[in-house]
């Protein structure tokens, strides 16, 4: 038995195309064109999921994106995803769903037991209790998340890519319905650069769900037709429009291949995630049915009247045979009559106590029972509607009374009204106002006209007639187009025939009464269905005085599942409103908020994952390095040499032989990482002494200093060795970490501050490839590929030569990170690789020994170099790096002079940079480790200081480590007492920071 | 996410610039004669109005010029942007709405 | 020695696509000028210089059979030049309040031409390069994914150059043949 | 106040739970108070709740501008921790992790204090220098603090991709940090101070603070002149505001501050994630939602809008540290106002006006500190005087720069 709710013609599915799906393990079949909950419904199946909190059966709601209910588990394995809405499914072959939250199956749920206890469980129970005893409560939690959440995350890596882009247009129309098209239309007439987007598979809109709908088809192709001809209208289907953000920047989703099933789309992405920054925006994003809110609204076949009339229009399924259609307005008598038209057994109660003649004379035609005044009280069937019970409604329509007819059915079509889309209107910073007539909002006159400029058109704006919202779509295509600067031109008004009954005088009742005070006796009447929630339960927020909106949404949690209240907000808020004796707009709005509907993490990230998530920045002698088995530092964005084992060596032997090579004969380190700043200009000189804590004006050219950078806080930022390359013209160095950093702060000043100044800098990071060569015998190894002299006395220390290594232009510096003898051979990037081959090659016979940054860290701990960031933090200032000698005593004014002089800044006992000498030569100090001032058993224990930099060091023939310890500078000598986590405890003398060639003769040989 | 106006580039998106606080804020000239409270008033106290507020934006990944914006905090609504040199715009009188 | 390996960042890698082309531009003479190009005097000097005409707009390039010369920022050009760079900018910094630098390998460059090229932009930039907006003759800094780029328009084919820093090209260059794929 | 079982429960069940009391009061304003309170978020409530029941002063408002816990209480990522480097820090949110770990029962309402651990991830050598230094710390001034290998951090977190952009080499977990329900954290607050006596009055803004003789004398307010021998601001986001009404500025800036939920799925992250260097803070809600931090936009702003460019800065990092979240969907996202100052360490002082106090500059961290803020806060304004916890937050550190920098002194990149 297949498709028994199939009707034998009708619909936009192709019924020469079959798919054969699954869905909790049973095989069904479908048609193309179908989504996966019309599929089901065409084969009868009604029960599609269980309720979040008390594991009621639930079916099918909606047709569209505001489906509570029927929430799947979309595929297996690595393609799975939870909470798919059944009516968002686009039918593929093959497909396999399964019911979510329900254990051990959906028809037996263990979980339903919740429903029995229901009455122990009204809104915020759990804030009243699972309290005693204190310690159970991460018991009671552990099965309070087992029992919450919905589907089940994958537990394999997602195997989809995904696609962003940026867009720009003119105008942006949302919603390719009747208004939208229209709007489309008439601004793409006057030249401008048009989007529309539309979540549906194909454009149409609410047409698509009317019946005889040749009409409605034809204006759809010929508006489609005309807007695909034009070269500056992009129209997207399966695109929703998620987000709208300030200054017209809208995001959407576009489902570019899902529709074709799981690994089935090629190298095209699953989907692509849209930004869009539009001049103007039309929003023609329709609206949504409300439920009416009655006894057990929520037994499967209780759905919106636009739905069924969806299903059977669109996709030629008539949910059940007995329908009745549940009003308080004149819409859903459509839906009545496609029913009866399409075979069912039709029944309308209307709340209403007098409808309009003509309609009556319809029902009468097509022989529909119609209960006038009545509403239901009660719907019979756990897992599936089997009747409903109907009374007549007291005149206030607080009550029931009289006799009660039973009426068997299995579909139930409700409609309380429509509310429009305001979703985007109200994301966008605009207002909503409260509309009598239509008993819902619409937006307001658009608050932020400059940086949020919309226009609402067609049934998000209130408007439900068809012929409406094509002329009002027009006029806001027109207007956009005009606000462009173009002119856009009305084209001649369509006018076709749509079936269709307008709204009519809508008579809200937001709570149908039954025959017991709503909260009390068995039955519920749901709002929001997805976390079952109940209008007792807004009562109960009231009474204990969670009456704001935000406090009604927190605290039942009404609004706050995945469909984000589309179908329930209006009705919470005018249920609040009736208990308050208040109007609706006096209960207030909540704030809607992006996304639209839930968006798919891996969108949002865009192709940038993976190897695009954050770029390696590779020197240009990166692969040498990796031919020559270095393993990696992560130092930023760069990939710097950490160290390079041989064969048989762990990191910590082949650090010490790297570390004893360069001071025996001779290492070679890619330092090419290190920021470079060109800076020219007759004020060059101006902007060095601002920067620098020491003094500048009398470094000769061709020399080289060492500088140390404190933002106005008074605090090390930055360090680095600056060379004067000419009259006015500097080459700074920065560390690797702060090359960006730095370069932002000289331009800060110079741009902010003394613009007057004529000083240009440059970032010239990239362009020079660094080697540098440290060791006894770098002079010979570069001397052997220079025709620099290098001689002792032709190139003295800290100074720089231009000339010629390994055959390219070079700039040699003479600095030293290490204390050795050492040089920094600086070739354009081109000639990176060249240069550190030509040093491979011609160091065979000094021994040279490629090091990388851990013995780079090593030597220049040997020698009490600070690396910044990490002997200082951020609150560190010279005189804590004992460091006087380097700031000026003569300068007036420098950046963060004023800082050093500080009451705290110049309080004793500040931590200060020292060394360590464990009592075991042998024990190397974890960084991080601390010095007590006692130790105890436990702590806690005052602190001192703690270990910033600590090695073992094969120069010095022990461990060393450098620390930083409370009025250090006058501990020197003394023994303090570190106390590790694993409850060591070693004794340390604190000592010098030197601790290799204290007298400084090696760099200067 | 907002568009700004770049006085060298014309409108680009927000996500070529960055914001880099208060504007008009010039570094004190003699520092040594100041008080530990102006300096620190220099250093750490902001206006930070509810309301119009003139700040440093840089076009980082555009021209890497440093200019001075005048927006509402609350709205968010951009009412100029000026050069450092030029006059500063005065602020509209009302009240933050467009 | 005699003959130094000279390298580009993408080893002159490329991609031939269905409605993509992307090649990287070898060695390309690059030189930073500064200046007050809001003065007839530098403008001139800077004319005399590279023999055209050198006054830009905003965001603009011009160029003839041995330079293109970049809009940068009010006081900042960028010269791609046959000649030999040092020279330039030694005679660039002769005149008063100027400065120049070789910045030939601080970047390299890609062109980009076909169909699909102002899509595999828009997918990393939030500039607009609709012909409409972004013509021949402009250029414009401008982010591509965590990328600083200098793009311009040489024809409406369309061909695009995208300059790029060195040790960002391989990231751009990923970018573009990953997203050459999805659009 | 009728306390709240198992046994009311059931009991009110009975009754078709018509019988429960409104949770606080909604007073009309007396002419003056002892204390008034500007603003009704957690840190405010908190105070007037130990005003009352620890210092004896119940003679107090609570003047919120809007609802209750509509500011930061109510939209952050609910993280609670005390694992901090420096002492003064590590004073103030270790009393208040003492408080939380008995505040359901201390407040008769379940603020679902959830201990289940929370892990700093280390990506480089600088973040494991940083972790191995902050660890210490925290162990000796006696917090709980461990060190996690890789290989222990995978058996925590089995779905993390350790091999990430930059890999993962170590963590630091307390296991004593976690999460609470931030709403029953202001609404239990609320519903114990109105019980010890305190008049919380909502949809009363602030508009004018009066001064006489350079000492506070009360406030003007949407519903008129309210009389105070003692005001304390916890106002957040608006903190400058109120501080402009009085005549002084503060070091403070706002900006907004971004977070997202995903879709509720079934338990699938146990602990609190926290990582500095990818930039990933995800926690999973006991409904089973995700819940992420986000950033905080570099402009000052009081729109609690941000811009969209911070969520994609956070998603992205998100799936590449657990690429199998990539299929997950993001459910809501939001920003609130964050008053941030230089050292991002909270300000709790006396101000130049007296009998006038204030509680700001909390950040984008101050959930966490809710209840040893108002506990410290209330003593303070009591003794006139702040205490042994709140001194070292005092305005004075800005002229005499003794900064408590927990962020410089972590030291990013080198």
């Amino acid at each position: 038995m297949t498709q028994t709710h199939r009707l034998s013609e009708g619909g936009l599915v192709d019924r020469s195309k079959p798919l054969t799906f699954s869905f909790d393990g049973i095989t069904y079949t479908g048609y193309r064109g179908d989504t996966l909950a019309s599929a089901l419904l065409a084969n009868g199946v009604r029960l599609l999921g269980r309720s979040f909190k008390y594991h009621r059966p639930r079916g099918l709601i909606a047709a569209g994106s505001e489906e509570p209910n029927a929430l799947m588990q979309l595929e297996t394995g690595p393609y799975t995803e939870p909470n798919t809405r059944a009516t968002c499914i686009e039918l593929y072959d093959g497909l396999v769903a399964k019911s979510q939250n329900r254990w051990p199956s959906l028809g037996f749920d263990v979980g339903a037991a919740n429903s029995l206890v229901a009455r122990f469980l009204p809104a915020g129970f759990y804030y009243k209790t699972f309290m005693w005893p204190a310690s159970m409560w991460m018991t009671y939690e552990k099965y309070i998340r087992k029992a919450a959440g919905l589907g089940v995350s994958p537990t394999e890596d997602d195997p989809d890519v995904y696609h962003g882009t940026y867009a720009h247009c003119d105008v942006l129309v949302i919603g390719a319905g009747p208004a939208g098209l229209a709007a489309a239309t008439a601004a793409a007439s006057g030249g401008a650069r048009v989007m529309v987007l539309d979540e549906n598979n194909t454009p149409g809109g609410a047409l698509l769900g009317t019946s005889n709908n040749a009409a409605s088809l034809e204006f759809i192709q010929r508006s489609v037709q005309s807007l695909e001809r034009n070269e500056n209208v992009q129209l997207l289907t399966r695109t929703t429009a998620t987000g709208y953000y300030d200054y017209n920047y809208i995001t959407a989703i576009e489902k570019v291949t899902d529709h074709m099933g799981p690994g089935k789309g090629g190298t095209a992405p699953r989907q692509r995630f849209w930004k869009i920054r539009a001049k103007q925006v039309v929003v023609a994003a329709g609206s949504i049915e409300r439920p009416l809110v009655f006894a057990d609204n929520d037994r499967p076949g209780v759905m919106l009247a636009n739905a069924v009339g969806t299903y059977i229009n669109r996709y030629g399924v008539l949910p059940g045979n007995d329908v009745v259609v549940f009003t308080n307005n004149d819409s859903a008598y459509q839906v009545a009559f496609d029913a009866s038209e399409s075979g069912g057994v039709v029944t309308v109660v209307d709340t209403r106590s007098s409808v309009q003649s003509s309609l009556k004379a319809l029902l009468e035609e097509k022989n529909i029972k119609l209960f006038e005044g009545h509403a239901i009280t009660s719907v019979q069937g756990a897992k599936g509607v089997e009747s409903v019970r109907v009374m007549k409604l007291s005149a206030d329509g607080d009550s029931v009374q009289g006799q009660a007819w039973e009426i068997d059915c299995s579909v139930v079509a409700s409609s309380g009204g429509w509310t429009p889309s305001c979703h985007m209107v109200s994301q966008s910073g605009g207002k909503l106002k409260y509309i009598e007539s239509i008993a819902a909002f619409v937006p307001d006159e658009s608050r932020l006209k400059k940086t949020s400029p919309n226009i609402s058109a067609g049934s998000c704006n209130g408007s439900f007639v068809t012929a409406t919202c094509i002329q009002q779509g027009t006029q806001a295509g027109v207007d956009a187009a005009t606000r462009c600067g173009l002119h856009g031109t009305a084209a001649s008004s369509e006018s076709f025939t749509v079936n269709e009954v307008p709204l009519g005088t809508i008579s809200p009742l937001w709570l149908v009464p039954t025959t017991h005070p709503v909260g009390e006796g068995r039955s519920k009447h749901f709002h929001d269905f997805q976390n079952d929630v109940t209008a007792a339960d807004i009562q109960l927020a009231a009474r204990e005085g969670f009456v704001s909106v935000e406090h009604l949404k927190r605290y039942t949690t009404t609004g706050m599942a995945t469909d984000q209240g589309k179908t329930s907000n209006l009705n919470a808020l005018a249920i609040m409103a009736n208990i308050q004796g208040v109007s609706i707009p006096e209960v207030g709005t909540t704030t809607f908020r992006p996304p639209y509907t839930p968006l798919t993490l891996g969108a949002v990230g865009g192709q940038e994952s993976r190897e695009l998530f954050i770029q390696e920045r590779h020197t240009p002698m990166h692969e040498w390095h990796v031919d020559n088995g270095a393993e990696f530092e992560d130092v930023g964005d760069w990939k710097r040499s950490w160290y390079y084992p041989k064969a048989g060596e762990d990191m910590h032997s082949a650090v010490q032989r790297e570390t004893l090579a360069v001071r025996e004969s001779v290492g070679m380190l890619d330092a090419s990482t290190l920021g470079k700043i060109d800076i020219q200009g007759k004020d060059a000189i101006k902007l060095i002494e601002m920067a620098y804590t020491n003094n500048w004006q009398k470094l000769a050219i061709g020399s080289c200093r060492y500088g140390l950078m404190l933002n106005e806080h008074g605090m090390i930022f930055d360090d680095g060795v600056t060379t004067r390359l000419g009259e006015n013209h500097y080459h700074m160095t920065t560390t690797t970490g702060g090359a960006a950093r730095v370069m932002g702060w000289l331009e800060e000043w110079l741009q902010t501050e003394w613009p007057e100044w004529e000083v240009y800098c440059t970032s010239v990071t990239e362009q020079w490839a660094v080697m540098a060569i440290n060791g006894p015998k770098a002079r010979e190894l570069l001397q052997s590929i220079t025709d620099i002299d290098v001689s002792k006395d032709a190139f003295p220390f800290m100074t720089m030569r231009e000339g010629k290594v390994a055959g390219v232009p070079a700039r040699v510096y003479r600095i030293s990170f290490t204390g050795e003898l050492a040089y920094e051979i600086n070739v354009p990037a081109r000639y990176g690789k060249h240069l550190i081959e030509a040093l491979a090659a011609a160091g065979k016979k000094f021994d040279l020994c490629p090091y990388g940054t851990e013995a780079m860290h090593v030597l220049r701990a040997e020698k009490g170099f600070i690396i910044v960031g990490q002997d200082t933090d951020g609150t560190v200032t010279p005189h804590d790096m004992d460091m006087d000698w380097i700031v000026s005593k003569t300068k007036e004014e420098y950046l963060g002079n004023r800082s050093q002089v500080r009451i705290d800044t110049q309080r004793t006992a500040r931590p200060q940079l020292i060394g360590l000498l464990t009592e075991d030569p042998t024990v190397v100090l974890p960084e991080g480790a601390h010095i007590v001032s006692e130790v105890s058993d436990a702590p806690p224990m005052p602190t001192i200081g703690h270990v910033t930099s600590s090695y073992m060091s094969p120069n010095a023939g022990r461990s060393i480590a450098l620390a930083l310890l409370q009025d250090g500078i006058n501990r020197k000598g003394d023994v303090v007492t570190l106390r590790l986590m694993n409850g060591e405890v070693h004794r340390a003398t604190v000592s010098d920071t030197v601790f290799v060639d204290a007298e400084g003769v090696r760099v200067r040989g | 996410m907002f568009i700004i106006n770049c006085p060298y580039c014309g409108d680009r998106d927000q996500t070529e610039f960055s914001c880099h606080g208060e504007a008009h804020i010039p570094r004190p000239t003699e520092t040594k004669k100041m008080t530990d409270e102006e300096w620190g008033d220099y250093v750490f106290f902001r206006t930070n109005p509810k309301g119009y507020h003139r700040e440093r934006w840089l076009h980082d990944h555009g021209c890497r010029r440093w200019f001075n914006a005048l927006r509402h905090t609350v709205t968010d609504e951009f009412v100029a942007s000026y050069k450092v040199e030029d006059p500063r715009p005065p602020i509209p009188d009302n009240g933050g709405q467009s | 020695m005699d003959n130094p390996v000279k390298a580009t960042p993408l080893e002159m890698a490329a991609i031939d696509v269905d409605g993509l082309t992307v090649a990287e531009l070898g060695l390309v003479n690059k030189i930073n000028l500064r200046g007050d190009f809001d003065s007839h005097a530098c403008n001139s000097a800077l004319t005399e210089l590279l023999g055209m005409e050198c006054q830009l707009e905003a965001n603009t390039y011009v160029s003839n059979s041995a330079s293109t010369l970049f809009w940068l920022g009010p006081n900042e050009r960028l010269l791609y030049t046959d000649s030999d760079p040092q020279s330039i900018a030694e005679r660039w910094r002769a005149n008063p309040g100027t400065a120049a630098v070789d910045v030939s390998d601080y970047s390299t460059v890609l062109r980009l031409s076909g169909a699909k090229t102002r899509a595999v932009i828009a997918s990393g930039s939030p500039f607009d390069v609709h012909p409409q907006q972004f013509g021949v003759g402009q250029c414009t800094q401008t982010r591509f994914g965590n990328a600083s780029v200098l793009l311009s328009n040489h024809a409406d084919t369309p061909v695009f150059q995208m300059q790029v820093r060195w040790s960002f090209a391989r990231y751009a260059f990923d970018y573009i043949k990953r997203v050459a794929d999805y659009v | 106040m009728k306390a709240y079982s198992l046994f009311s429960l059931a009991r009110n069940a009975m009754s078709y739970h018509r019988n429960w009391q409104r949770a606080w009061r909604s007073p009309e304003p007396k002419k003056a108070y002892d204390v008034v309170i500007i603003g009704g978020g957690g840190h405010g409530l908190a105070t007037a709740y130990y005003l009352a029941t620890q210092c004896g002063i119940t003679n107090v408002a609570v003047l919120e501008k809007g609802w209750l816990g509509g500011g930061n209480t109510g939209r952050n990522t609910t993280i609670v921790r005390s694992n901090y480097l420096l002492d003064a820090s590590a004073g103030m949110y270790e009393h208040a992790m003492k408080l939380w770990e008995g505040l359901s029962q201390e407040l008769n309402y379940n603020v679902m204090f959830s201990q289940r651990g929370l892990l700093h991830l280390a990506h480089s050598v600088h973040d494991m220098q940083e972790i191995g230094r902050r660890g210490n710390a925290i162990y000796l001034n006696g917090i709980d603090s461990e060190f996690l290998t890789p290989a222990q951090v995978k058996e925590m977190l089995p779905i993390i991709n350790l091999d990430c952009r930059y890999p993962v080499m170590g963590g630091l977990l307390q296991r004593r940090g976690g999460t609470a329900r931030h709403d029953a954290v202001a609404w239990g607050y609320a519903r114990g101070a109105d019980a010890a006596g305190v008049d919380i009055i909502q949809n009363c803004e602030v508009t004018g603070v009066r001064v006489e003789n350079n000492k506070v004398i009360g406030v003007d307010t949407s519903r008129g002149f309210i009389g105070a021998g003692k005001v304390g601001s916890v106002a957040a986001g608006h903190s400058s505001v109120i501080a402009e009404m009085a005549g002084f500025k503060l070091p403070l800036e706002c900006y907004p501050l971004q977070a997202l939920v995903s879709e509720p799925i079934k338990p699938i992250i146990d602990c609190v994630v926290m990582s500095n260097g990818i930039h990933v803070y995800v926690s999973q809600s006991d409904k089973g939602e995700l819940v992420v931090g986000s950033g905080s936009d570099a402009y000052n702003s009081y729109s609690q809008r941000g811009s969209f460019d911070l969520i994609e800065h956070t998603v992205g990092p998100l799936c590449e540290l657990f690429p199998l979240f990539s299929r997950l969907r993001m459910l809501r996202q939001w920003a609130g106002i964050v008053d941030v100052t230089i050292d991002r360490s909270p300000i709790l002082s006396k101000t130049p006006v007296k009998n006038l106090f204030f509680n700001c500059g909390w950040g984008t961290g101050g959930f966490k500190a809710t209840p040893g803020s108002g506990h410290a806060f209330a003593h303070s304004i009591a003794a006139g005087e702040m205490n042994s916890i709140a001194a070292p937050f005092s305005l004075d550190r800005f002229n005499s720069g003794a900064l408590i920098d927990e962020g410089a002194a972590a030291a990013v990149a080198h």
